[in-house]
């Protein structure tokens, strides 16, 4: 009996407790034990993930209760790469936070963040529907607490609507939740797969009632427009690091939607197959919009990072809408893609931040400033990322759902829509990117040192280099999303991982 | 009754909507605690309603009520429970730091004295 | 992959240049220099198989399901183009290294020529289309840099943004353009494409496809009206300018519409857009470079209209005209090289390059004025240049051109575009070079040092030897036009007399015409300033800033920061999609048997809903709300008592009692009432959105109702609950059992919520808001905090809530109860003691921290878990059994018990954590030290203990 | 005979209740609000142990018992409020 | 024979004891003033609920044969808690309404009445 | 010692008492688990309830209870005649003075619960010295007969009971 795939979950709890517990008053010791935990998740992940690679999904059924009647853990590829990729960006951040001292700014931000970690490990993990509700609120109100890391009144405030508009997505959950369990009489989602296409006729508006609620708590959680009010004063609230960690947090809607309208609503879903199709891509559609807009209208660094965040939110769930393997695939190597450079655009907006003193990462000239080009350099790369220029992995991901769009009979608008908003990300990330690293105004004297956190650009600059490496090994990284998509395609393999072989059989064909 | 508890709920639900979408966070909260209230009791009704027969086992009882929802609830009603006390708490906050408790955009003149 | 390094070598060897800078500057030049130099070496490897008539070609595999490898191709045209490009690299490096000022970073200006080179190489060797979108893009990016080398100039900020926005918006067009070329074609192999034309013209796709791929190319190639980034990017090092902006970037675009020309060329479509766009802008830039005073600006116009020519040229979709414009190609790449060189050594020299402050520098540098002659006479088209024999081939060609059926249109035009050409030709050299000298440039000028005019020199021999010797070019232009042309060549020769032709007659019309404009150049500037002439650059400003402005004003406006928009978008939304899943499924009434209705059920339900009408009338006063609030509470926890839900109704009472007691902790410091509705009708929306809600939820609830259940999981819980969880309270080992990871979940959602409610409050007594804490209006108090009789009470009740606190803990698995209820009654009768007697007093008899009693909790109720794992069990697995104990008698314990104790700890440590850090900030707004007895009434005769407190107080 | 006077004692229960709910809405002061909420606590312990004898179950007994013994700790608590201002100081 | 007899003190408690509930609200509901209202349910309605408990407790002895004592728990709760409510209601309703405060009849001591006036011996010094 | 031990032997008692109420079984396993935490609880909640109220006359606590109970009952009638039958108006509220000779918390506690669950009467107040109660009466026709009654009917018989 494997328990790796329960650590990703239990590890940080524990170590989040303990912290809280009896490292409460020394930062050397959470920095020490934060750091240790999350390179074990990191290493982890990386195991889970190879396992996951020979393609047979793996269940673990917590506390020793068949499918479906207790709760499972399920390893396939996709909660694999989530896993990963969750860890991967938790490493480097957490790296930053310490090596910036931005975890010093309030109390317990280590333990928060690997509750964090916690509730994200869990979310991807989870193989039940009511489980996925609580460990969304796990990795919110760990978020809730990470918003409002180093208080201050914009963090207040904005982190009150961040909490009341996700406290309303809850409830929304829990009726979508309830209205399934009351037509399907279960909450496993391999046993919802089987089960949702024998729902009788006359339950069936009922049943598409719930799938389309469901929707919307996701769309929320992706902050998938009109429902993406609470993210852009929220990110820009958090402190850079927390920030960073959230680029993954919109990603965790989109997971919930693959998984729950391909597994469950998916092709085989009889009367309620394929529901979510009418909605996700316009919506992503508008998101991209909204997003790109947003990013040529800001006025910060940090502004330009967030509305780029939400635009590519919109960038990839256009693929994911479609609900094709294809789709699938291009749209989780731009999930990936997008995370780490969203992520990157956050630090490195710290970073300038810290360095030009009163301008901030404001949009505005300001007096020269310690290693200037340095960090041009890499905004210019991450920048490069975002708009989605070539070389890197930006380019590669929008290439491949142009393509993958190119089949879709509203091809044209939507083509349009991703070149005309790549148009405006271009113009808002040149204007601000020549403005703070080029624009100077004249000073007394240029700041001959930095504020000492090579380690924290070190940690920003790995964040960097992520696109390049997408970019460069594309070709296989896009070969597994294509594996994955495959496998997420496939239902019956996670069914089987899940109820056995024999359950399904009884259940007749299911593709 | 079942008319009765759907009812209900909705009034429940419709109290809470009204009060999430009023301007200052202490509407927000307890409107929000109506949707509490009206989520828990629709969660619950998802079991059906059954009176006598609740989910404790025993040799005389007749038949049970499903008690899944029951624990779904439970765990909701927890879970609320922690995230209603932060709100409130920040809620308390955001006055104490801002001098304010609006929250419907930029704060406006009319009326807005603290 | 020896291809492959001869595009990536630039890219490697990018990173040379800033390193070796400290070695010094004619290292770092030197450096660069061979780096192009070994590239140009492994593509003149190429070269002889070439010659021969092969193509030469190889392919890496990339990202294949993109269609992306890294394909390369060298052909004629393209060993042509990256001759040009590495030859040109090789002067521009050689110039700059004179060029560049001391202050100027030379290894950043190396590093960024290179990864140009590179791009530029790229673009002319792909034989991938999705390769050359990368390498088209790469170049826009890297002469961003280039034209920004000079960061501190804003005219260097603005033409680097200028045209990296315009060429960028024409890569995106490029990118869907490629991409339904590669569709139409069946292929993302260039030369598979390339014989595919007919197929490709076919396709419906075609149009589209040639539009968008116009689009690129003609943003790259400044043609109108995408001509305006160009003169800006003239803000760059001068070398940059010739590099870029005369010999190879801008020649991308054209380069492509040679490249393409077998697939796309020869429809009426692309005649009459390719050849009137071309037409057009060699007008147009002709027409402005006239009048342009600044050297520099002046040859971008006039790169300007000769890109037009090559456009044109290719546009006419004759053969003969495509070798016109491969010769054109090289010849304005060696005299507008020379032509920017030269007038980056004016610049250099006499620190003006503003042609109203220049005249007579021939004799001051006899060397640059003898090139920079030679070559502005190419650019007119003067016999025995090279310059010539391109201008009589494209006057030949469009002598021939019918467009749109006006046979006079295009050799008229053509025509007049010579003719400006000469005239600004002359101009160039008339007012810079010819004349007197002057006293008053800004520098005295003389002629540079040779590494700065031998380039330009070098680059006059092709001019002139062409010129002269038109044969020599003749293997060059072959072997680069049959590439194009796609192997076939028309019959041609390149001479300097084609006998009486029409061109020649256009040739002289040309010629006097242009000259005698150069004469007439006052008047004719002073009529063209009475026309009005649209200022590019500013509208280009205009129409970003107005795109940004818009930008924030839909952005901000959009979000405001509301809650309430935020709220009502997702309520909408909700509804709206609720209402179409609804109306979209099969619904069929329900016919499950109901239960009878009853009074009290009746009397119940009119309490509920008369205490939540009365909460929406009655909200602004807080208060009032809360303990309606509390009445809809209490109501709920009937309803779960009435259907059978007894451990629920036991969680919504004590839940609800600790909720009440955390809002009125928050609202002494809140305002009391609520403003009212700034306006009527909002609230009239809002409670429509809000009935909606309501009407849809209850329905489906009604819906749920009315019908049986279908199986469910829950069978499998109240069958296994005993035998399979040793307990019988079904609901509490689902809970700690069946779905104990939920409640794993649930505590740590709980901690979490206490620590980030410590970490608020902690907060909150420094700064703004301590401040605000501090100066808090008072308000009427009562005397007396600690009444006796409540004190007395809650001593007493202390210990029995604490009993029946256990009695509910132990005996949930069985009946209904569990930690988390346990948890709340003993945390509320803790809480009554902190009410009754005061924080301070209470706070200093309780033994155990709250943090510590919150991770033990979690702690316990995890190691619970991982116990199983030392039995090979997976997480959270319990275990029960029956012992005997003595008088005590049968019992069954489940290790789910010690789970549920873990869930105990937990919530008691969250509700005493967040009332002490609430009670925390009251003591900051108290005005006076609370009284540290447990009772404000002192009696005579005291308990020692009490006494003891006292006297420490 | 049991049935009877229980459904005659429910239904007494239940006019309480509304009779409560009119204080509950007329007031006129918080106070009185309080005091209908304490008196709604104790019919309603009143009811669940009716309850309890009409279905013939124990296990409400814990629902009245932890009514009784919170129940006044939010009229306590909202006196408190009334009184002081902050609940716990 | 004793099973009618536990029935009809059954039947008796329960009239009884729902009859004084009703009382309760009713005073609540009728009578004029916040302080005389506060008499109605501390009394009545608390010994509604103790005649319905002791009726469980008859119910139980009769129908199951034996002995159910935790009625008798709910009901020292409540006659512990009951009387705390009303003074504390008293003691807000004296501290909200002057009016109230001024019917107040003196202390006979030097001191006032504890709402109003903070003994000696406290910290309170305002 | 023993008081150090057994705090409160009479809430000893008590925990054990309502510990087999909630079992609701009269057995060996009810009895010894309710004494143990008879003497547990106690412990651990003393810090809470520092002064140690002596009872002095045990058995008269029960007497005690018996005629305040049998008060209650009887005045409770009494009460729902006047709510029932009384006009509003016609009801002689007042309040009145009860000077106090009890100085035990507990006692006066005792003394207050005790008027207030007793028809007619509600403690309302107790004097900033704790030497006063202020009873509110919902009609009375001699406020000085009822302060004798409170006096002699209670307040006698919990000085006997309270040190
Ligand atoms: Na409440
Ligand atoms: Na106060």
């Amino acid at each position: 009996m494997s328990h790796m795939l329960v650590v990703p979950v239990v590890l940080p709890a524990l170590v989040a407790t303990f912290i809280v517990t009896a490292a409460r008053f020394d930062l050397v010791l959470q920095r020490v034990f934060s750091l240790a935990s999350t390179a074990a998740l990191l290493a982890v992940a990386l195991g889970l993930w190879l396992l996951a690679g020979d393609g047979v999904p793996r269940s673990y059924r917590l506390g020793d209760w068949p499918a479906p009647f207790g709760i499972v853990l399920v390893l396939d590829r996709l909660s694999a790469l989530m896993l990963l990729l969750t860890s991967v960006l938790a490493m480097l951040v957490a790296l930053y936070a310490a090596a910036s001292f931005w975890d010093r700014r309030g109390r317990h931000f280590h333990a928060l963040f690997q509750f964090q970690l916690m509730g994200l490990n869990g979310a991807f993990l989870t193989g039940d529907i009511f489980n996925l509700f609580v460990f969304f609120e796990v990795l919110l109100i760990a978020s809730y607490g990470l918003v409002l890391h180093g208080a201050g009144a914009r963090r207040i405030t904005e982190g009150l609507k961040y909490v009341a508009v996700n406290l309303a997505g809850s409830t929304l959950f829990l009726l979508a939740v309830g209205l399934l369990y009351a037509v399907t009489g279960t909450l496993n989602m391999a046993d919802l797969a089987l089960r949702v296409p024998t729902v009788p006729e006359a339950d069936q508006a009922l049943l598409r009632l719930s799938a389309v609620l469901l929707l919307v708590v996701f769309a929320i959680k992706g902050a998938l427009v009109p429902l993406h009010f609470w993210l852009p004063g929220t990110y820009a609230a958090a402190s850079p690091p927390v920030a960073a960690l959230f680029a993954i947090m919109t990603k965790v809607g989109a997971y919930a939607i693959l998984r729950v309208y391909i597994l469950v609503f998916g092709d085989a879903a009889g009367a309620a197959a394929r529901i979510a199709l009418p909605f996700v891509l316009p919506a992503a559609a508008l998101t991209l919009v909204v997003g790109m807009t947003g990013v040529l209208a800001s006025r910060s660094l940090t502004a330009l990072a967030v509305w780029a965040l939400v635009g590519s939110v919109g960038m990839l769930l256009l693929p994911l809408g479609l609900l094709t393997e294809a789709g699938t695939a291009a749209g989780l190597y731009y999930l990936v893609h997008s995370t780490l450079t969203g992520a990157a655009l956050f630090l490195l907006a710290d970073l300038v931040a810290r360095r030009r003193g009163a301008a901030g990462d404001g949009l505005v000239a300001a007096p020269g400033f310690v290693e200037a080009d340095l960090l041009g350099g890499l905004f210019f790369l991450a920048a490069i990322a975002a708009v989605g220029l070539p070389p890197l992995s930006g380019f590669i991901g929008k290439l491949l759902i142009l393509q993958v769009l190119a089949a879709h009979p509203a091809r044209t608008v939507l083509w349009a829509t991703i070149l005309v908003t790549s148009l405006a990300a271009l113009v808002g990330f040149v204007r601000a990117g020549s403005t703070v690293f080029w624009k100077r105004e004249p000073a007394a004297a240029e700041p001959s040192h930095g504020p000492g956190d090579r380690a924290a650009l070190c940690a920003a600059a790995a964040l960097v280099a992520a696109p390049m490496l997408l970019a460069a090994f594309a070709g296989p990284t896009i070969a597994t999303m294509e594996a994955t998509a495959r496998q997420l395609f496939t239902p019956s393999v996670y069914i089987e991982a899940v109820l056995g072989p024999a359950r399904l059989a009884d259940e007749g064909t299911i593709q | 009754m079942e008319l009765l508890m759907a009812s209900g709920v909705g009034v429940l639900t419709m109290v809470g909507v009204y009060l999430i979408l009023r301007a200052r966070t202490f509407p927000v909260v307890l409107g929000l605690t109506f949707l509490s209230y009206a989520v828990n009791l629709f969660l619950f009704a998802m079991g059906r309603l059954a009176v006598g027969r609740p989910p404790i086992l025993d040799p005389e009882a007749t038949g049970y009520t499903d008690p899944l929802p029951q624990a779904l609830v439970l765990t909701a009603i927890v879970i609320s429970f922690g995230m209603t006390a932060l709100l409130v708490v920040l809620a308390l906050r955001g006055y104490l730091e801002t001098g304010q408790d609006h929250v419907d955009g930029r704060v406006r003149s009319e009326g807005d004295a603290p | 992959m020896r291809l492959a390094l001869i595009a990536l070598l630039p890219f490697l060897g990018a990173v040379l240049p800033p390193l070796v800078i400290r070695a010094g500057r004619n290292t770092c030049a030197a450096v660069t220099f061979c780096v192009t130099l070994a590239a140009l070496a492994l593509l003149l490897v190429q070269a002889p198989s070439v010659l021969r008539g092969e193509a030469v070609a190889a392919a890496v595999s990339w990202a294949p399901q993109l269609g992306l490898e890294l394909a390369f191709l060298v052909d004629g045209y393209g060993l042509f183009m990256a001759f040009l490009i590495l030859a040109i690299g090789l002067l521009v490096i050689v110039y700059a290294r004179f060029y560049l000022g001391r202050d100027d970073p030379m290894g950043r200006f190396y590093a960024y020529l290179l990864l140009f080179q590179g791009a530029m190489l790229g673009i002319v060797l792909a034989d991938n289309v999705v390769l050359l979108l990368v390498f088209w893009e790469l170049t826009s990016l890297a002469s961003f840099l280039l034209i920004g080398y000079w960061r501190h100039l804003p005219e260097g900020r603005q033409g680097a943004r200028m045209a990296l926005i315009v060429t960028g918006a024409g890569g995106l067009s490029l990118v869907a353009g490629m991409l339904l070329l590669g569709e139409a074609a069946g292929s993302w192999r260039l030369s598979e494409i390339l014989v595919r034309g007919e197929l490709v013209r076919a396709s419906p796709l075609y149009l589209p496809a040639l539009l968008l791929i116009l689009g690129g190319a003609f943003t790259k190639s400044a043609q109108f009206p995408f001509h305006f980034w160009l003169p800006h990017a003239m803000a760059a090092p001068t070398p940059v300018s010739a590099y870029l902006h005369s010999a190879t970037m801008v020649k991308a675009g054209i380069f492509l519409l040679g490249r393409l020309w077998p697939v796309l060329s020869g429809t009426e479509a692309w005649f009459l857009i390719v050849t009137g766009t071309g037409l057009v802008t060699m007008l147009v830039g002709a027409w402005i470079a006239l009048f342009k005073d600044d050297l520099k600006a002046l040859l971008a116009f006039s790169t300007v209209s000769h890109l037009g020519l090559v456009t044109m040229l290719f546009g006419m979709g004759t053969r003969i005209a495509a070798v016109a414009a491969v010769l054109h190609i090289l010849n304005h790449a060696t005299f507008k090289a020379a032509l920017f060189l030269t007038a980056g050594i004016i610049d250099h020299e006499a620190g003006t390059r503003d042609a109203k402050r220049l005249g007579g520098l021939l004799r001051l540098m006899p060397i640059t004025g003898t090139l920079a002659t030679i070559a502005a006479a190419a650019m007119a088209g003067v016999p025995l240049l090279n310059g010539f024999l391109s201008k009589e081939m494209m006057l030949e060609a469009a002598a021939h051109t019918d467009y749109a059926g006006l046979p006079w249109l295009v050799p008229v035009l053509a025509t007049t575009g010579a003719l400006l050409s000469v005239a600004y030709a002359a101009r160039y050299v008339g007012h810079v070079f010819l004349g007197p000298v002057r006293r008053d440039y800004p520098h005295r000028p003389h002629d540079p040092p040779a590494g700065m005019w031998l380039p330009v020199a070098i680059l006059v021999i092709p001019v002139v030897a062409i010129g002269i010797a038109p044969p020599l070019a003749e293997p060059v232009v072959d072997l680069a036009a049959a590439a194009v042309t796609g192997g076939e060549l028309p019959d041609y020769h390149l001479a300097l007399w084609h006998g009486p032709t029409p061109a020649l007659l256009m040739s002289a019309v040309a010629f006097m015409g242009g000259f005698l404009l150069f004469l007439a150049f006052r008047p004719i500037q002073a009529l063209r300033l009475r026309l009005p002439r649209p200022e590019a650059k500013a509208m280009f400003e205009r129409t970003v800033g107005a795109a940004v402005a818009a930008a924030r004003l839909t952005t901000e406006r959009l979000h405001d920061g509301s809650l309430q928009r935020s709220l009502l978008a997702a309520i909408l939304v909700m509804l709206a999609l609720g209402i179409f899943g609804f109306l979209s499924g099969n619904h069929t009434p329900g016919d499950r048997r109901l239960l009878p209705m009853s009074f009290p059920a009746l009397a119940l339900w009119l309490l509920a809903v008369g205490a939540a009408l009365a909460v929406l009338v009655r909200h602004r006063h807080r208060l009032v709300a809360l303990v309606l609030t509390s009445v809809v509470g209490l109501v709920v926890s009937l309803a779960f008592v009435y259907f059978s839900a007894p451990d629920l109704a036991l969680t919504q009472l004590s839940v609800e009692v600790v909720t009440t007691i955390l809002m009125l902790l928050a609202l002494n410091y809140l305002p009391q009432t609520t403003p009212p509705e700034p306006s009527a009708r909002r609230s009239a929306r809002d409670l429509g959105i809000a009935g909606a809600c309501g009407l849809g939820i209850g329905s489906a609830l009604y819906a749920v109702l009315t019908r049986d259940p279908s199986a469910t999981i829950a069978t499998f819980h109240l069958a296994e609950a005993k035998p399979g969880g040793g307990g019988t309270n079904v609901v509490n080992v689902i809970l700690v059992d069946f779905r104990g990871y939920d409640t794993f979940g649930e505590i740590i959602v709980l901690g979490i919520a206490a620590l980030a409610i410590a970490a608020l409050l902690e907060s909150a007594l420094s700064g703004a808001s301590g401040q605000r804490l501090t100066g808090l209006p008072g308000r009427l108090e009562a005397r007396e905090a600690h009444p006796l009789l409540l004190v007395v009470v809650t001593r007493v009740l202390l210990p029995l809530a604490l009993t029946v606190g256990l009695f509910i803990l132990l005996r949930g698995h069985n009946q209904p109860g569990g930690g988390f209820i346990a948890g709340l009654v003993i945390g509320t009768a803790l809480i009554m003691q902190h009410m009754a007697s005061g924080f301070a007093w209470a706070e200093q008899r309780f033994p155990l921290d709250h943090h510590a009693l919150i991770g033990a909790g979690v702690l316990v109720a995890g190691l619970t878990g991982i116990g199983a794992w030392y039995f090979d069990r997976p997480f959270l697995t319990s275990s029960h059994g029956h012992f005997h104990l003595p008088l005590l008698g049968e019992i069954e314990l489940a290790t789910a018990m010690a789970f549920d104790l873990g869930v105990f700890l937990t919530v008691v440590g969250v509700v005493m954590l967040t009332l002490a850090k609430l009670a925390a900030i009251g003591r900051k707004a108290e005005p006076h030290e609370p009284p540290s007895v447990s009772m404000d009434i002192v009696l005579v005769e005291t308990g020692p203990a009490e006494a003891a407190t006292r006297q420490e107080a | 005979m049991i049935e009877a006077t229980l459904a005659i004692a429910f239904s007494v229960t239940a006019l309480a209740f509304l009779l409560n709910l009119y204080r509950l809405a007329a007031g006129p002061d918080v106070l009185d609000r309080v005091l209908a909420l304490d008196t709604l606590v104790v019919d309603a312990i009143a009811l669940v142990v009716l309850l309890g004898m009409a279905l013939g179950t124990a296990v409400l007994f814990e629902a009245a018992l932890v009514m009784a013994m919170l129940g006044f700790v939010s009229t306590v608590a909202f006196c408190k409020y009334l009184l002081r201002g902050n609940v716990i100081e | 024979m004793t099973e009618t007899l536990l029935e009809l003190l059954t039947a008796f408690l329960l009239l009884a004891g729902s009859f004084f509930l009703l009382m309760g609200s009713y005073g609540l509901a009728k009578l004029p003033s916040l302080m005389q209202r506060l008499h109605a349910p501390t009394k009545a309605t608390t010994l509604g609920v103790g005649g319905i408990l002791l009726a469980s407790m008859t119910h139980a002895a009769a129908t199951l044969g034996r002995l159910s004592l935790h009625e008798l728990l709910i009901a020292l709760f409540l006659f512990l808690s009951a009387p705390v409510s009303a003074h504390m209601l008293a003691k807000a309703h004296i501290l909200r309404n002057r009016a109230e405060a001024g019917r107040l009849p003196p202390t006979g001591r030097p001191t006032g009445w504890a709402t109003l006036d903070a003994g000696a011996g406290t910290s309170e010094a305002d | 010692m023993r008081a150090r031990l057994l705090p409160h032997p009479a809430l000893s008692l008590t925990l054990a008492l309502v510990w087999v109420a909630l079992v609701n079984e009269i057995g060996p396993g009810s009895l010894v688990t309710g004494l143990v935490l008879g003497l547990v609880v106690p412990l651990v909640t003393q810090p809470f309830w520092p002064d140690r109220p002596r009872l002095r006359r045990p058995h008269r606590v029960l007497e005690y209870v018996l005629v305040a109970v049998l008060d209650i009952v009887a005045a409770n009638l009494q009460v729902a005649r006047l709510v029932l039958f009384r006009r509003n108006a016609s009801l002689r509220s007042t309040y009145v003075t009860v000077p106090l000779a009890l100085r035990s918390p507990e006692a006066i506690t005792v003394l207050a619960a005790t008027i207030t669950l007793t028809p007619g009467t509600l403690s309302a107040e107790l004097s900033a010295d704790g030497r006063s109660l202020l009873v509110h009466a919902l009609d009375v026709p001699d406020p000085d007969a009822l302060v004798a009654g409170i006096k002699t009917r209670y307040e006698a018989r919990l000085l006997e009971i309270f040190t």
